[in-house]
């Protein structure tokens, strides 16, 4: 195991933010998918020994991490993080690059060769002599990539590395991220808020929510009103003219939670009446792992995730119409 | 209005510090209701603060330039108020000898030994007095001048030594209380008031390791006199007040109060007052 | 005015003359106040990296007792080092008494606290990402110390000017501990102060704004290297 | 016209990074395109008056600009620009978003009120007391935009104002710049790297390439060597086994890039050989204001832009092979 | 040692004889170094701003000054204001000389560029997104420099602290300007000279650690303050 982390918690200003239990195999990548403030970046730099759990263990290659005592610096060396929003040092792109390998004792000649290869990977080798705290956002983040390279690491952590870099370049940093896991058997975990980056790329994904490992992450959360229809149901009212059902014994302001597996598509439109059906229209349709994810714009936009054997027959194409139904049962109030 | 009377007096640090102005102005406050703020500093600082108008009164010793200082109009006139001594101190084992000289003997014997010497090299009195000291002695001062001519006035800038001395003599251009501690670390000789050598020996839990060595030479008296900054250059002085202060200080309970005026059980200034 | 204007022209003429004594004066104060900023600094920006990077118990504590020494006049930085170096002190065997190295001592004493709690400052607002960047690119404490030290140089640099400002116009203990003895201790300082303590009041200004000069024609040369550093 | 940009540039140390003609209409939605280091940053901050272009004009509301000594101070009142990494002040969230108000004059109960308005609609109402410098990427994001909203402004202008926000907040964000827009009629202007988003969101969409506006982004583009087969045709190799052919007279390290709209797709297989039909796999499809763009996996990812009448028939379904021709035309040798 | 024993013994007399004489003594100190901070503060922390924050031509050159006027020496400092105060000065009719007035322009002079180049240092390596986001949520320039001054406060806070901490230990400009006269403008720094040059050099210092305990008092008050502002 490349990590295991045991029950281990981090608090801010008495806070848990973090409180996980979790095992990381070597050699692999991994995606990890959560909210805003569910401890990605936290779980991360506790991962590259940047920061401390405040409980529990934290094994790295089967040997427990002491944060007190321990041969942190080693353990640095064979982890690097390239953070979420990175800052460079106030010097040249290239020694930016360069400061890894330098710290690893590199001559010279090969620091040169090692730096530009690695600011080639990322398209920023016209920048070598620029200054590198003026660059625009994705220049940085590239950069920082390029930089987190030269560490040549085993496992390389990294967090959001396309949040703010264009489209060709993010799929340069997807190769680069494959490339160096396949050929150079580096491990890497990363962070995305793309759930389509994330199958694309990483072998296993680990779903955070609140700072613990949750079985997935429910997509379809909106917020609304609760009513009671003229026959005594109840329903939420998301949107004018979209009242989704519910099962509930709350009222007033909630937010719902639907389960994207769990909501039936229709092509047609018989009985849809009586299936309480909405319509919308299909705006995107794309493979996770098999299986087939819709964007349906029923006012707001519903995913729907739908086995791979429903064809072209079942699944409406792009741009059509298309029905939904939800039972109240498969719809959480929060 | 119902300004209080305050005068302002510019002196020497070493009627200060001998605490000498404590037991006297009290008294005269008491007596006139005149409060006195004193200022102390060196005796060029403290005759500039007259010539500037700064102050009403100086009280100093140095009567070449106190002369000088009427001369030129800056005071109404001279009180000689009192003496002190000078003493030539040095270290107990006294390599040059100078025990029981008279004081251009002993001088001329520090110029001939292989002691150090310090020197105030302020242009203070004590300075003033050294240099009349090795001039009677017949030590000859080579004198240097540092070239900085503005306005046709040529500033006396310059520093005289007695050149035999050469590297034995140490000017450090610094009060009397420095020139008795460099003297001692040193070991050297120096030229001091007896006021503040008495301070320096008997005043302090370990007492100054330096000996009088020579003292009691007519050559060696100290003479202090107050005067009055001249209302005709500044009106806006208080001369009325410091006027009464000066005639206070000569007066026979001035006199007095000097002469009971006691450092460590030994008298240390003599009323000069003539009657 | 008119003294204002004398002393400028006296400034003028004292650095034309290249007078000797002058020269020796002046490459004194240049010499002590060079070796006690170095050490000072040398000592000062470790210890503010010490104390700013590390977290411990009485931090605070330590950092407002740094402030607090801030206000440590200078009368009693010399008595304090007097009792140890004079004849009578500890180590008056070594007769460091009315030497330069004296001053030097005292000055050190002067300005650590000023170097430490700058370099405090300066670290203290630095963004804590170059910390992490360059930890997780797997640099040990001294290259992290060094990176942190070279993104914060515009503030070290500051103390490091304001350290020497202090101890180039300090006069207290060069007195103190110097002695101002004529060839062997005066500074442009005491020697200022002497100048006043006579009255000469245009040749002791005539000597501060030659002070000044030399002062100004430093901070040009670092000015410059401050400058090719990049902003 | 809210903006009208005339011969404006701006240099950086002597390089020129924009250099731009542009009108841009009051009361719509305008999202602007481009890949890292185009521009679109330096753009933004001279429209939100916060930097000085390097010559040329700017007319907000048909007055020109006058950056040197203008009521610059009014000008911004009317435009705010949330920034591509906010920084927010190191007080509380609360008073981060009171800020604007407090400067525009507003009682203490209104400033309450607004303040928990915006804070609840990015989703933020709980943290109105925690310190702003303290939150996650995400959520400074999140808070950086109710600030923005207090300014209660005429134009807004965002910074990739999703780019490091979760799927959820994403959501609720584009429609609140939607209901802003609609609503209160202000005029939004966003930069992205989601072609998607853009068009979603935007009426108009700027395309802006090394700081020039140009037609379209070309978003095929891709690195290879240019070699020639036995038959004397030149080709560029972008991995193994994939050739793309090319008409050009450079030779060595080259970028080719392809219209999107040029390539042709086919779900069968007939002709294939003649034509140097690249097999592939459709990974994504998506709704583009009529068209279908289709993401092909062909080793690399390669966008497709198909007109609206393809229907199931001619386009393939999702997980579907499907096959991709060029001609040596189309494709462009930089 | 001992000498340093009896120092601390002599100051803890001194403190809790609670001298009449004494009390004044401190309360002087304060009054003057408080004033003398406060309005170069007030003039030092805009000076500051105004210059970080504008680009205009000769600003390096400015700064290069401001940086010159750290070492400018006290006696030059004395000497300048009395040429304008004393007597003979062009403001001598307004008696100022021999005043706690005089000490407080001396030392405003003395602090004025310490506070304007740390406000500078502390103002230069602020991240400049605070300032754009200030200005473009609306804030006018006072507004602006009101937002950046705020996170900036760690260093001038500390540049507030430097100079306090400055003018209580100084002891030229209060000599020389105030006079050292018993009960009108005798500070504890002149006071501490004067005990030392009359040879009471226990005394001196003990009066030395009761200005440390003040300055310590002082700045656990400010550090509190400090502290609840946040970090
Ligand atoms: N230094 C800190 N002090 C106090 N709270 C903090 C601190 N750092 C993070 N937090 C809080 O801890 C929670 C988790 O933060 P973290 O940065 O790990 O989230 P994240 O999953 O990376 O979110 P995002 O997707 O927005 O980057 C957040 O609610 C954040 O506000
Ligand atoms: N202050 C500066 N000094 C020098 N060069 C700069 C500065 N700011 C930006 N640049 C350069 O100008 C170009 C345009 O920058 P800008 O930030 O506008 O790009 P952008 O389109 O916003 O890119 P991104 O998508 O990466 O945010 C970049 O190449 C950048 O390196
Ligand atoms: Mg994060
Ligand atoms: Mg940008």
């Amino acid at each position: 195991m490349l990590y295991e982390i045991k029950d281990m918690t981090r608090d801010y200003d008495g806070r848990r933010v973090l409180d996980i239990s979790l095992s990381l195999e070597e050699g692999r990548v991994t995606g990890i998918l959560g909210p805003n403030g569910s401890g990605k970046t936290t779980l991360l730099e506790i991962l590259a020994f940047l920061s401390r759990p405040t409980s529990g263990e934290l094994l790295y290659k089967d040997t427990r991490v002491d944060f007190d005592g321990g041969d942190l610096i080693g353990l640095r060396k064979a982890a690097v993080l390239m953070q979420q929003k990175p800052i460079l040092f106030t010097t040249t792109v290239f020694n930016n690059v360069e400061f890894p390998l330098k710290i690893r004792n590199l001559k010279m000649a090969e620091r040169e060769r090692l730096v530009n290869r690695f600011l080639t990977m990322v398209g920023m080798e016209g920048f070598s002599r620029a200054k590198a705290h003026k660059l625009s956002g994705g220049e940085t983040q590239r950069v920082a990539i390029a930089q987190a390279l030269a560490c040549l690491p085993e496992v390389i952590l990294m967090d959001e590395p396309t949040a703010s870099v264009d489209v060709e370049n993010s799929i340069i940093i997807e190769r680069i991220i494959r490339d160096i896991n396949r050929q150079n058997g580096i491990s890497v975990i990363f962070t995305t808020h793309d759930r389509i980056q994330a199958s694309r790329l990483a072998d296993n994904i680990v779903f955070i929510h609140e700072g613990k490992v949750s079985k997935s992450i429910n997509e379809n959360i909106f917020a609304g009103a609760l009513e009671t229809d003229l026959k005594g149901k109840k329903f939420c009212l998301i949107r004018e003219n979209l009242k989704i059902p519910v099962k509930t014994e709350k009222t007033g302001q909630v937010r719902i939670s639907i389960n994207p597996s769990a909501v039936r598509v229709f092509r047609g439109t018989k009985n849809i009446e009586e299936m309480r059906g909405i319509k919308g229209r299909v705006i995107q349709l794309s493979d996770e792992r098999g299986f087939i994810r819709a964007i349906i714009d029923i006012g707001v936009p519903l995913t729907v995730i739908m086995p791979p054997d429903s064809t072209g027959d079942v699944i409406p194409g792009i741009g059509e119409d298309a029905w939904v139904a939800f039972s109240p049962e498969m719809i959480e109030v929060i | 209005g119902g300004e209080k009377a305050i005068i302002r007096m510019s002196t020497t640090t070493s009627t200060e510090n001998s605490g000498l102005l404590d037991a006297l102005l009290p008294e005269f406050t008491k007596d006139t209701g005149i409060q006195v703020k004193v200022f102390a500093k060196g005796t060029g600082a403290a005759i500039r603060d007259g010539m500037d108008g700064n102050v009403d009164i100086i009280f100093v010793h140095d009567r070449a330039r106190e002369d000088k200082f009427i001369e030129e109009g800056y005071g109404a006139y001279r009180l000689a108020v009192m003496h002190n001594d000078f003493v030539v101190v040095g270290p107990k084992n006294d390599p040059a000898g100078i025990k029981g000289a008279n004081v251009a003997e002993a001088f001329k014997r520090i110029a001939n030994s292989n002691a150090l010497f310090i020197s105030r090299g302020d242009d203070s009195g004590t300075h003033s007095k050294e240099k009349e000291i090795w001039g009677i002695a017949g030590i000859t001062l080579a004198k240097k001048n540092i070239d900085a001519d503005y306005g046709g006035k040529t500033p006396d800038i310059g520093y005289e030594y007695p050149a035999v001395l050469a590297e034995r003599y140490v000017s450090i251009g610094q009060g009397m209380g420095k020139a008795l501690t460099f003297a001692e670390e040193k070991q050297a000789y120096t030229l001091a008031d007896r006021g503040t050598y008495l301070e320096y020996k008997y005043g302090r839990a370990q007492g100054l390791d330096l000996e009088i060595l020579c003292e009691g030479d007519d050559n060696l008296g100290n003479p202090y006199g107050i005067i009055p900054v001249n209302p005709e250059k500044y009106p806006d002085i208080r001369f009325e007040d410091a006027d009464r202060l000066a005639k206070w200080l000569v007066s026979e309970k001035g006199q007095k109060l000097i002469a009971d005026y006691k450092i460590h059980g030994r008298q240390a200034f003599f009323p000069d007052a003539k009657k | 005015m008119d003294f204002l204007f004398d002393s400028l022209k006296s400034a003028v003429l004292l650095l034309w003359s290249l007078d000797r004594d002058l020269l020796i004066i002046v490459s004194l104060s240049l010499k002590v106040s060079f070796f006690s900023t170095l050490i000072a600094g040398i000592a000062g920006i470790p210890l503010g990296l010490a104390i700013e990077l590390n977290d411990f118990r009485g931090k605070r504590l330590v950092i407002t007792v740094l402030n607090t020494l801030l206000s440590l006049p200078t009368v009693v930085i010399g008595l304090f080092v007097y009792s140890f170096i004079s004849r009578r002190g500890l180590l008056g065997a070594m007769g460091l008494l009315y030497t330069p190295k004296a001053i030097i001592i005292g000055q050190i004493i002067l300005i650590l606290p000023i170097i430490t709690t700058l370099t405090i400052t300066a670290l203290s607002r630095l963004d804590s990402r170059y910390r992490k960047t360059a930890m997780t690119l797997g640099a040990n404490s001294l290259q992290t110390a060094l990176v942190i030290v070279r993104e914060a140089r515009f503030g070290i640099v500051a103390a490091i000017i304001m350290a020497f400002g202090r101890v180039i116009a300090e006069v207290g203990i060069s007195m103190m501990l110097g002695g101002n003895a004529k060839g062997f201790t005066r500074t442009m300082t005491t020697a200022m102060a002497l100048e006043f303590d006579k009255g000469e009041f245009t040749m002791s200004v005539a000597l501060g704004i030659l002070l000044l000069l030399i002062s100004f024609s430093l901070n040009i040369v670092f000015n410059y290297f401050q400058g090719k550093t990049g902003d």
